[in-house]
């Protein structure tokens, strides 16, 4: 049996995703699927996507045994390095993706949505190397906690858009990003950066993360000379997630754990409901409005989850798990240290699992592999707020 | 409550004895007079009137029916207290509710389409629910004669745009320009395109949609189609405060527009 | 004949180097040297150096065809992708070597002087994962100007040390790490952090550099199907050209071009003299006091250069020009918006030469290797203030 | 000027007398009357002085010294302006110049020796210049009877040590701690055992310096030592407004501490 298949031709993972989007959009979405359906059995597509990951954004990246923080944990603790990726996380692997779809579509613009901004910058980066036209939405919270990335994006020329509505997260950001969409849709390529919205995008952008997985797969079976007995990432849409258990799922018997943000916790604490065009685990009310998240990481702040996230749970072949903010900082501040690698607020929360679990739910003993699924740079000025004084 | 008025058969009528259709929207609980609103724009001669039930995330809506949206839920706005209100009077007019299909699916379909059915609703419109997720609605909706009106988009194909004329109940919403609700300069030439392609595939009421602002818009947009509903360009006017004296007027004087053709 | 071989039993490259420190380092230095030959003969050292920059740094790093800038400027543009390296710049390589054997030889602490913050953050990076005492020096203007590595530095464990003094830059970061030496000397490894200072250091520093070169170079064979014709670095103390230059100074024939900031061009601009233990280079006024250099960028802010680029240009093997503040800034938005890579303001300085001699000292059609030695994540808040207006 | 007086044979001599060496270290340049500050020294009892041409990058200096370099610098000293006033007067003490090798470097070895021919001083100190680099100076020092004073650190091993010994000329600078020019609350034990290392080495004079801070300490070094040199503490009184009168009871005190031995 196939845990991680392809979603059924409606689109569906057991009985989350489908395509609930305005009518407008409804044909671009027919049109993407079978755009991506062709491109990725096309061999060569998938070679020039190989080659730009390769050649120019530094894949394949690392795995990289912690040698302190196993000793301190007293597990095997490897690291998947997406960190070192150019711009500085996973988001990468999916915008090059989708970036190369656009232009065989012949989409001369391109727009996204951004939490953390890692997406935003991806976004913009891919642009600028195809000489598409970007424009990002971001949330106005998102936007003064991650000003590094704001720079970044109008540097590589995209045009950045503050979403003042609702949480001004990353929620509100995707449904100003598919307004403009409903309004472009033509000339315009929606850029999701994680595993959710309508289908084709959350198995799209799952393809397009799972050479995360697959690499991380096969250096285990030469680095740790076997599977791992856990593979961990952090839960936001859950495209890192998605991608790293994409290649372990059906490969192994390892236990898939995602980790979210206690405040934003939408698999272990919300209920099926149907938002940004997907049916999925959903922080909601009891009337059906939508919850803000709360969380210290923009990148996580986020009240769903994409529907596989929520079929794999329904399952059971990954469970999910939440850690607090507190947790999160003690983390980054615990991976820096021992490591010498400041982790994203995001993976940081994967971190703080392990470190909370070791000889608990991890047995002592136990090989872990967890996603690093971006560098720490973005969060320096919320970080510094918030660890002052504890610093030397 | 307006019982016994359906939507499509009210809208068919009229539109057989050569009247344009007009069916305004509003808020559902948007200020303390929204029932008085309603009553309003019925006395100003609308057909039917689409009455929003505010989602937190309204992917479809632009500025102003996002601050209603808004507005309305921080006053305390919910399905409940909206539906509520309208079992409590009688309407001369078929009711449809406008919301996102969340709201429908948290409260389950069946027990939605009670409620809507207790609460004499004829008609509801999902923009979000597209015809090939509809099926477990359609069912339960059919069983409480509850009309489901389909959008249909410029850039719905052809052959596609025949099976949601097909299978839409009460009339035929035509979207009229690629976006999302709110105010425009002018009539976009898609509102014209799109009139003609589906009435040229269909004898139910096509309505032009997202996008009429003024009574000169909601002429020209009538010219094609067989009417048009009016969103953002009311509820701007309650925004500001023109309650439903401001409401009045303005659907009467898109009434006489359209009546001028 | 060779032109980069070790320098002469004295440490000297023709007639610059040398040992130059006071005598209480001087049995420090001679210690090192001896440390340093021995480790790097010992073929165990060696392997778990490159094991280190390969599990964990992230190397080797690509080659990346810059296809949308070399079609603009007429040449055919490589770049040697250092900004993907963990922390973010080339200086994590020689900060590895420098790390390995400062355990190596029984030191329980390090400390280092920084300009960019890129060498401080390597040191703190390494000192982390070696579980190593850190002390970084960083004058006060350039603590100002790159903020984000201050944070990092401190994040990962370092004590970071304002340097008040003269220029407040790194000149003066290095005379203030090397007064602490010099207290220090028994217990703690003066990890420096460019091709400078007193021998070992600029050898030694070249070769723990050298794998910048080796790398580009057999990449150059592969993907550009032989050497290229020109070679270009920017040089602040000089490592990274040092570095990339050992790699193609005796296997081809290639131009090698070290570009200097037109306010610290040591090279282009000064006279021999001796500071920080080297003779070298450098900027000084009529009585052999050292000016203060003035370049927007941090890390090539400084009077001197590593005696081997002395050497070099005294031979004519290599060549050295300088590009003043704005035509840097120019480089920025021109390799950001064309090809998706933010450089650091140091590199920018290489792109800004490559750019402004396209089609004239270096013939159209030429094949250039460029040494993008960083990345420009620390240079937001510096490049923002100055680039206001001129993005969208 | 001090036409005649051998740093060498000076100390020498009154080392053979049984006196406790004290040698002050004063930045040349700083303030007006650092000539005054000179002669107020020699009136208290200095064997010899030791004067410095500042230098922008001096590192082998603590605070008092960087500031008092960085004084002089800022108004206006440079070597021509040191060594010139320097030849205006006599002094009643041999001098040494001390400075750091690139003042040297650029002016070239064999202009520089000449200078300070010209202006009287009798030795040099450069403590950035280790005897492996000094060849070239050495010999052009040599040819204007201009002697090197070398220093010898804790980490010096003994065979270099012994050789530094042996090679150094006026006297042997030991550097009493690790660390640069300063004051220091007590003194290092390492003064003390690179005393009695070193002067069971040579019968040059060996004198302590480096953190000789007072009375006490000096006194305390000169029990292995053949007498110190005394530099940030004597500074510090100078960059406070201290003068010729307040490094006259300073140096006096030292002289007082070191006699009563
Ligand atoms: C570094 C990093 N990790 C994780 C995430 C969360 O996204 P996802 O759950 O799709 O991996 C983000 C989102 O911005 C991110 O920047
Ligand atoms: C990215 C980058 N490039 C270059 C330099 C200059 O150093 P070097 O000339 O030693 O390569 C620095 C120094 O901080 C740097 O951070």
């Amino acid at each position: 049996m196939s845990f991680m298949g392809p979603p059924s031709e409606a689109g569906r993972f057991g009985d989350f995703g489908g395509v609930y989007v305005p009518e407008s959009l409804f044909a671009a979405c027919s049109e993407l699927e079978a755009g991506f359906s062709d491109a990725w059995a096309d061999a060569s597509f998938r070679s020039t996507y190989y080659q730009i990951l390769s050649n120019y954004a530094g894949r394949p990246t690392p795995l990289t045994y912690a040698g302190r923080l196993s000793e301190k944990l007293g597990v095997e603790l490897y690291l998947k390095r997406e960190d070192l990726t150019h711009t500085g996380s996973h988001k990468i692997n999916n915008v090059v993706g989708q970036a190369l779809l656009a232009k065989r579509m012949g989409k001369g613009r391109i727009i996204a949505e951004t939490g953390a901004g890692q997406h935003g910058v991806a976004t913009a980066t891919a642009a600028a190397v195809f000489g598409l036209d970007a424009t990002i939405y971001m949330g106005e919270v998102d936007i003064q906690r991650q000003e590094l990335n704001v720079f970044r994006m109008r540097l590589l020329g995209a045009k950045v858009v503050a979403v003042s509505s609702g949480s001004k997260t990353l929620k509100d950001a995707i449904n100003e990003a598919m307004r403009e969409w409903v309004a472009s849709v033509e000339t315009t390529h929606y850029c999701i950066g994680s595993v959710m919205g309508p289908h084709p995008y959350p198995y799209m952008v799952r393809e397009f993360q799972r050479i995360i997985g697959e690499e991380a797969y096969s250096q285990s079976l030469d680095q740790l000379g076997g599977a791992p007995d856990f593979v961990v990432a952090c839960v936001g849409g859950g495209s890192n997630a998605a991608g790293t258990f994409a290649g372990f799922a059906d490969t192994c018997a390892a236990v898939l754990v995602g980790v979210e943000p206690a405040g934003g916790a939408a698999v272990g604490r919300g209920s099926p409901g149907v938002v940004h065009g997907m049916r999925s685990m959903l922080l909601q009310d009891e009337f059906g409005q939508v919850e803000e998240a709360h969380s210290v990481s923009a990148g996580l702040d986020y009240p769903g989850v994409g529907p596989e996230h929520s079929y794999l749970n329904s399952t059971g072949r990954a469970e999910y798990y939440s850690v607090d903010d507190d947790a999160v900082l003690d983390a980054v501040m615990l991976l820096s240290q021992t490591e010498g690698i400041i982790p994203a607020l995001e993976p940081a929360h994967a971190v703080a699992w392990v470190a909370s679990e070791a000889g608990k739910r991890i047995p002592l003993g136990s090989k872990v592999v967890l996603t690093m699924s971006g560098r720490g740079d973005k969060d320096a000025s919320v970080a510094a707020e918030l660890l002052v004084g504890r610093l030397r | 409550m307006s019982i016994g008025l359906s939507l499509g058969t009210t809208l068919a009528e009229a539109k057989m004895h050569g009247r344009k259709l007009l069916v305004p929207y509003i808020t559902g609980g948007l200020g303390t007079d929204w029932l008085d609103v309603l009553e309003a724009v019925i006395a100003a001669g609308a057909d039917a009137v689409e009455v929003g039930i505010p989602f937190s995330d309204p992917i479809m809506d632009g500025p102003i029916i996002q601050e209603a949206s808004q507005r309305a839920l921080d006053s305390g706005a919910t399905p409940a207290s909206i539906l509520g209100g309208l079992a409590e009077r009688s309407f001369g007019a078929p009711l449809a509710v406008m919301t996102y299909y969340n709201i429908v699916h948290h409260a389950g379909v069946e027990r939605f389409a009670g409620w809507l059915d207790t609460a004499g609703v004829s008609g509801v419109i999902l923009p979000d629910l597209p015809v090939e997720e509809m099926g477990e609605w359609k069912s339960c909706a059919a069983a409480r004669n509850i009309e489901t009106v389909l959008l249909v988009a410029p850039t719905t194909p052809d052959d596609r745009a025949q099976k949601l004329v097909d299978e839409s109940q009460g009339f035929v919403y035509a979207v009229g320009v690629m976006g999302v609700t709110g105010e425009r300069n002018a009539l976009a030439s898609s509102a014209r395109t799109i009139s003609r392609r589906l009435t040229s595939m269909t004898d139910k009421p096509v309505l032009i949609g997202i996008g009429i602002s003024t009574p000169e818009q909601a002429k020209e947009a009538s010219q094609d189609a067989d009417g048009v509903v009016v969103g953002s360009a009311l509820v701007r006017r309650l925004l500001e405060g023109g309650g439903p004296d401001g409401a009045f007027d303005f659907i009467s004087a898109i009434r006489r527009a359209v009546d001028a053709l």
